[in-house]
């Protein structure tokens, strides 16, 4: 089970990291957008392997289709012909890129890691905590999503309401947004 | 070798970086909302491995993991809509074209 | 009697209440009329004139006399600065030759200037001058002859540069004052100097600062305290002083020039009193100069040396006021040398013969040029002897006076012959003795060269005024008695010697039994009288024999070095082109491109800094992120770094 | 004595440039003109009233006002930052100088300053303003604060009305002056943090930090504070690495604000050594004297040879300048009472001298619309008055006795020559003063240059109808000759009113 559970990680991780490198440097846009849905597909069964299966489900559906889709979309309504040209930016800020995202790796890895000391070693500050018994019957019945539910109405009522808020203006704003300028060039 | 939490670590602080990596050099600025979709992915697996190996009782990770969700996507929504707008303004979704900012 | 010793202050003040009155009766207009100028200048010179015969006799019968009085004039904490008057047996003799001498010359310039725009210009700064030189005169302390030694310097730059829309005459009154601030400047270092070392003695003491009374005594503790060497730099800085102020080597070079002033200004400052401050600051500084026998060595060189070298000079000037400067500078020269051998009273009794037969020279020659319409070269004068017989007469007194062959000039430079015959200085005697040969020669040549003769010259000859022969006849007679009156002859009759009257420590009573060195010098002024009279005086020129061709030709190196002054103003001309302008002028582009380029520098640099930075602002987003992360990083770093150390 | 307040002195000038600059009052030049003159008339004589009222043997400061806007506290009383003046032996003399100064500029500004002049008499008064309570200011952050304020009338009277390149002298002058004030902010800061950090109560009082220091700062902290100090005084007095603004600025301002720059405001870098660095540093004063003595020396010969070199009438008068602010240096750096006198009085005989020759420039540049020495020439023969004022103001600068810069220069001199100050240093006191002393020479050697080439020789046939100087400037120069004259033969008038603090001063250091 171990050993199952290392392969699929290695797999699943070696796929996210290939593909979203893929969604970074891919030439086209689309075929960007397919690599990055490829990553989605790979979190989400990461999240399977880290007991979220709920996770891992709304992951496919918002990320894999809803947000895919709104790329694509757009994709559709701006690209041009020469748009195959927008690959990389070559400007000093590109090899300072570089530079930056691997000191952060490096800083990163350094503080997770304890330092370089012990590489599998969990950080000093976090405690691994086996779950109680129910916790694991309950997951085995019916996973992760009564957990979550439970908190959501109970604990965290008051930032979901905020969330919703959040969605219904975004919903308003994103539409209006789009509109009026849609009327701006329109009336140019 | 145990699978641990580090591993989900290590992998997440990878994604990070290579999101971070692309919304630095990329151009297209679809490409850069991709980056940071990835960056926000790297986030989301952070929470569940702590959720995970710590406090799988309460599964706050979890439900961290999907305000973020949801504030991505009015995010990507918005961000999409702007491009939009500008596009329409400019005809460009090149980056370099934007820079107003300029000083 | 004792009136005239208790308010001698009135000497001087009254030059200075006619100063103020000329300046500010000028300035607000009050008065136009010629006249009263010269009477407020006269007059105010007369009183004095009067005031300094009644010190004089004062003096003569009462032996010993030293009346001194102090005001405090700037009071410090620790210093405590007077001026005053002090009344001795030098400075009565002094005010006698200065109110004189003045007081005749101030009725010369009347003649002598009438015609002119600045008239009463020219007697405020007379009057100044007039004021300055007494004041001098009646210092009681060093301090208070420093003042005024740079006041009488200042009133001869107005009155050289009299005349100032003649650029030369500009630049000699800047040459002249600027030498002589290089003598003050070595005065002030050594009174600071003189000060700094006795200044415990005068804290103890009740004195006046300074005060010449009891400079001695100051100057031996200072002796004490500076060690031989530092005392002898002290007093060579006090000698830098009369070196300019007397126009001696190697500052003598702005008194020449100094003749660019109107004539009665050469006979005053630069004949008869001013220059002779030198010496009589010498005088006053006796105590201090006689501790260092090394600077009294170097005085008397710089004194053998000046008569030598501007005897040399003089010989062959052309220029009749020229020529007249040098021989006062050779005569200075014999003073100084006088000083430094220590024959005090030798040398003032020179001053004072001096001053008298120097100023009716020079008012003679002011004479000649005057009737000539400003011709000053002896090329073109010649035969006016007959034209102006008074000036003619009074010149050759005056010029056999200053050869040592008759009248005053023979008794004071006797007296300074036979102090350096008795003081072994042998080879300073054989300098002064050929100085003497060279003086009368070139005397009488400028003599025969104006007097005698053929008329050479083409302008309109008219006759000088008796407002300007006067002065003339009245000071033939000081040239002429002085000497004899008081050289000790008349002993018999109650007039007491110079020296017994003027002395340094105690009076000296020499007999001049040994009629040797007289009689040698008489021959010596008596062959350069022949020598000139056989090449310049057409009564002698049959004489005249080829020889001095062949001896003109082999001494024109000679000839050349003397007419151009022996290069002492080329050289100089070339240390000021050649060292100190350019150093100024590096220092003044040193001064602009590289401390203030470097000061442009940062102002530009600055903008260029703000230039490179505002490159990051290029209005990309992903710009400034790099910009954030990296200097996040950089942060953690810094607190990783602070905390690991 | 009630009626004499120093806040009325101080402020009056402000308030009246405020009232010129409404738009209420009238727009006519003549009134303007007469306006401001007559004020700075009334405000020379209100502070002579001080001068006669001030006690010179009371050490302390007199006339002390402290404003207080709520009942019994201070300024920003967090802070202890009160609005407090006084005037000691040292602040009386600039007071009474500054107001002489600004009522003999706007004597002269009738023929130099054409437009604006609404604008230009307010910025004087504000700038009189500024400078009477640098000088008078009990509280260093109110020193601070006025020190400041005083380059912005500046900045504007140099922009507006000079000539040249003037944006670049306005602007080189304003940054010059915060490069130094940088400094000094930063140690009146660190003053401040010790203060607190000693006694726990927060201060910016001078009589607090300087009689009632009983702690001791780290010997590096302290010489940091006291050379924060001086380089923002060495850039104003100014000290000769630092000097280059002067000339600019000096150049390029017109004649009037030339003179209060030279006449009072270099004075503030000497005020502020004075003040600061030798009242509140005893100890640290003594460790640097051989700095003030050597760059004194510097600045006396070095200044006096670029003089010697310039082909500007304006230029040479400045560099001039900054030669004898060399013997404020050199007189403070004696340490001991007759040098910092001779120093202090320096101040005052440079103050009225360089004025006046400021003043004559500007008459020679408006009639002649030259300052370089080869254009000109002669001009004695036309304008004789200002030959006249000429000679007399170049023989006070060079030291001539009997007139107000010889007692000055014979005091530093002695002070220098016989002062201790630099026992244990490899120079001696006395080699720095002869060497100083070679000044005497050059300074007569450029300023007689000027005599000769301004007005003496041939003159131009150009110059013919060139007037003498105006009633106005008459009035001027003879103002300023009359203390020229009047202090050169009586110097303890002068003297003895700052004496005493002086010997307080040098108490300090020579217990």
């Amino acid at each position: 089970m171990e050993v199952l559970q290392l392969l699929f990680f290695g797999m699943f991780a070696l796929v996210i990291v290939i593909s979203a490198l893929g969604a970074i440097f891919c030439r086209n846009i689309v075929h960007s957008i397919v690599s990055l849905v490829i990553t989605f597909l790979s979190i989400s069964g990461i999240f399977i392997l880290l007991n979220a299966d709920f996770l891992a489900i709304t992951q496919i559906i918002i990320y894999a289709v809803g947000i895919t889709i709104l790329l694509i979309f757009s994709v559709m309504f701006t690209t041009t012909k020469d748009d195959n040209k927008l690959w990389l930016a070559f400007a000093p800020r590109t090899l300072l890129a570089f530079v930056v995202a691997g000191s952060l790796f490096i800083l990163l890895i350094f503080n997770i890691t304890n330092k370089f000391t012990d590489f599998n070693k969990n950080p000093e500050s976090f405690i691994i905590k086996a779950p109680k018994e129910s916790t694991i019957e309950l997951l085995k019945e019916q996973g992760t999503t009564p957990i979550i539910g439970k908190q959501l109405l109970t604990k965290y009522v008051l930032p979901f309401e905020v969330l919703s808020i959040l969605l219904l203006g975004v919903i308003i704003g994103a539409a209006v947004i789009a509109k009026k300028e849609n009327n701006n060039s329109q009336e140019r | 070798m145990e699978l641990g939490l580090v591993h989900y670590l290590i992998l997440a602080a990878i994604l990070f970086c290579i999101g971070i990596l692309g919304v630095i050099i990329s151009r297209n600025i679809i490409k850069i909302l991709i980056s940071i979709e990835i960056m926000l992915n790297a986030v989301n697996i952070n929470f569940a491995a702590f959720a995970n190996f710590g406090d799988l009782d309460e599964a706050k990770g979890q439900v961290f993991a999907i305000f973020i969700m949801a504030v991505a996507a009015a995010e990507i929504a918005l961000g999409l809509a702007i491009l939009i707008a500008c596009y329409n303004n400019r005809h460009s979704v090149d980056i370099e074209d934007y820079t107003s900012l300029k000083g | 009697m004792e009136f005239f010793i208790n308010n001698v202050w009135i000497i001087p003040a009254l030059p200075l209440w006619s100063f103020l009155s000329i300046l500010f009766g000028r300035a607000l207009n009050v008065y136009e009329n010629k006249y009263i100028s010269l009477a407020l200048t006269a007059g105010s010179t007369f009183i004095g004139f009067i005031f300094s015969i009644f010190i004089l006799f004062y003096c003569i019968n009462n032996a010993g006399t030293n009346h001194q009085y102090d005001i405090l004039w700037l009071d410090t904490r620790d210093l405590k600065f007077s001026i005053g008057w002090l009344v001795d047996n030098l400075a009565a003799m002094m005010l006698v030759v200065v109110t004189s001498i003045s007081l005749l010359i101030q009725v010369y310039s009347h003649g002598y200037m009438e015609q002119d725009k600045g008239y009463h210009r020219f007697f405020a700064y007379l009057v100044l001058f007039n004021f300055s030189m007494l004041a001098l005169v009646l210092s009681t302390n060093l301090f208070q002859a420093y003042i005024f030694w740079e006041l009488v310097g200042v009133s001869s730059y107005l009155l050289i540069g009299f005349w100032f829309n003649r650029p030369s005459a500009a630049q000699a009154a800047k040459k002249a004052f600027i030498i002589n601030r290089i003598g003050d400047f070595g005065l002030l270092v050594g009174i600071l100097a003189l000060l700094f070392y006795s200044l415990n003695w005068w804290a103890n003491s009740q004195n006046t600062l300074l005060e010449f009374a009891t400079l001695g005594q100051a100057g031996s503790l200072a002796l004490v305290n500076a060690g031989p060497v530092l005392f002898g730099f002290l007093t060579l800085g006090l000698l830098l002083g009369p070196i300019a102020k007397s126009a001696q080597i190697p500052l003598h070079t702005w008194l020449a020039d100094a003749m660019e002033g109107p004539t009665p200004i050469s006979a005053l400052i630069h004949a008869a009193t001013m220059v002779a401050a030198g010496v009589y600051l010498i005088a006053r500084l006796y105590p201090v100069f006689e501790l260092s026998p090394q600077t009294m060595t170097i005085m008397a060189w710089v004194g053998g040396a000046t008569a030598f070298v501007a005897a040399t000079i003089a010989i062959t000037q052309t220029d009749i006021k020229k020529c007249l400067a040098y021989s006062t500078c050779s005569q200075l020269g014999y003073m100084i040398l006088a000083m430094g051998i220590g024959a005090y009273s030798a040398g003032l009794f020179h001053l004072m013969t001096h001053a008298y037969f120097k100023a009716m020279l020079f008012l003679c020659s002011g004479a000649v040029i005057h009737s000539l319409a400003d011709q000053q070269n002896m090329k073109y004068m010649g035969g006016l002897r007959k034209k102006m017989p008074i000036v003619a007469y009074t010149y050759l007194i005056g010029t056999l006076a200053i050869s040592g062959l008759l009248f005053s000039g023979f008794w004071s430079k006797e007296a300074i012959l036979s102090s350096l015959y008795t003081q072994g200085e042998n080879l300073l005697l054989v300098i002064a003795l050929i100085t003497a040969f060279m003086t009368a020669y070139y005397m009488f040549r400028s003599y025969f060269m104006t007097f005698e003769g053929e008329y050479r010259g083409h302008a309109r000859f008219h006759k000088p005024s008796k407002v300007m022969t006067m002065p003339l006849i009245i000071l033939a007679v000081p040239s002429a008695i002085t000497g004899f009156i008081f050289s000790g002859n008349l002993n018999l009759i109650g007039i007491k010697s110079f020296d017994s009257f003027v002395f340094y420590g105690h009076a000296l009573h020499e007999a001049h039994t040994d009629l040797f060195l007289p009689i040698c010098s008489l021959i010596i002024a008596l062959l350069g009288f022949l020598l000139a009279g056989i090449i310049y005086w057409d009564k002698l020129k049959s004489l005249y024999c080829n020889c001095f061709d062949a001896i003109q030709r082999y001494t024109i190196p000679l000839y050349r070095l003397s007419v151009n002054k022996w290069y002492f103003d080329d050289f100089y001309n070339l240390l000021i082109k050649y060292l100190i302008l350019p150093i100024s002028e590096f220092i003044s582009i040193f001064d602009k491109y590289i401390i203030d380029g470097f000061v442009n520098l940062c102002g530009i640099s600055t903008l260029y800094k703000g230039k490179a930075i505002s490159l990051l602002q290029n209005g990309n987003v992903q710009t400034y992120l790099v910009t954030a992360l990296l200097s996040f990083i950089a942060v953690i770093i810094l607190i990783f770094l602070i905390f690991i150390i | 004595m009630e009626f004499l307040s120093l806040n009325i002195l101080i402020f009056a000038p402000l308030i009246v440039a405020g009232i010129i600059l409404s738009p209420l009052f009238p727009n006519d030049k003549i009134i303007v003109r007469r306006f401001a003159k007559g004020f700075s008339g009334i405000l020379f004589i209100y502070s002579i009233l001080f001068l006669l009222f001030f006690d010179p043997y009371n050490t302390d400061y007199q006339f002390k006002e402290n404003i207080k806007f709520f009942s019994d506290t201070n300024w920003i009383e967090p802070l202890g930052i009160s609005l407090g003046f006084g005037l000691d032996g040292i602040s009386i003399m600039l007071v009474v100088l500054a107001t002489f100064l600004v009522m003999l500029a706007l004597i002269v500004s009738k023929k130099s300053i054409t437009t604006k002049h609404k604008l230009y008499y307010s910025l004087i008064l504000a700038l009189t303003t500024a400078i009477l309570g640098m000088v008078t200011a009990r509280d260093l952050f109110l020193f601070f604060l006025f020190w400041e304020l005083e380059l912005i009338p500046m900045y504007f009277l140099i922009l507006i009305w000079g000539t040249g390149k003037k944006e670049y002298s306005a602007m080189k002058f304003v940054l010059y002056t915060f490069f130094g004030s940088l400094f000094m902010l930063g140690s009146i800061l660190l003053l401040n943090y010790f203060h607190v950090l000693n006694t726990g109560i927060s201060t910016f009082s001078i009589e607090a930090l300087t009689y009632s220091r009983h702690y001791e700062i780290p010997f590096l902290f302290e010489s940091l504070i006291f050379l924060g100090f001086f380089i923002a005084f060495a850039v104003k007095l100014p000290i000769v690495p630092l000097h280059t603004w002067l000339p600019n600025a000096h150049v390029d301002a017109p004649t009037p604000v030339s003179m209060l720059l030279a006449g009072i405001l270099l004075k503030m870098g000497g005020y502020g050594l004075i003040r600061f660095n030798i009242q509140m540093f005893p100890e640290m004063i003594k460790v640097f004297a051989p700095m003030l003595i050597i760059s004194g020396v510097i600045n006396i010969i070095y200044a006096a040879l670029v003089a010697l070199a310039q082909k500007d009438l304006k230029l040479l008068i400045a560099y001039s300048s900054v030669s004898h602010m060399g013997f404020v240096l050199l007189g403070l750096g004696a340490l001991n009472s007759i040098g910092i006198t001779g120093a202090m009085f320096q101040m005052i005989a440079h103050g009225l001298i360089s004025a006046g020759l400021f003043l004559i420039v500007g008459v020679i540049y408006f009639r002649t619309k030259t300052r370089v020495f080869s254009h000109l020439g002669g001009l004695g023969q036309v304008m004789p008055k200002a030959f006249y004022f000429t000679i007399l103001l170049a023989f006070a600068s060079l030291g001539l006795p009997l007139l107000i810069g010889f007692a000055a220069e014979v005091m530093i001199f002695y002070g220098a020559f016989t002062s201790n100050s630099l026992d244990g240093f490899v120079l001696s006191n006395q080699l720095m003063t002869a060497l100083a002393a070679i000044s005497i020479v050059i300074t007569a050697a450029y300023l007689l240059w000027v005599l000769q080439k301004v007005f003496m020789g041939n003159m131009f046939e150009k110059w013919q109808k060139v007037q003498d100087i105006t009633p106005h400037e008459t009035i001027a120069l003879t103002f300023l000759s009359i203390p020229i004259v009047l202090f050169g033969l009586y110097p303890e008038g002068v003297t003895s009113l700052f004496l005493p603090f002086v010997d307080s001063l040098v108490s300090y250091f020579t217990l």
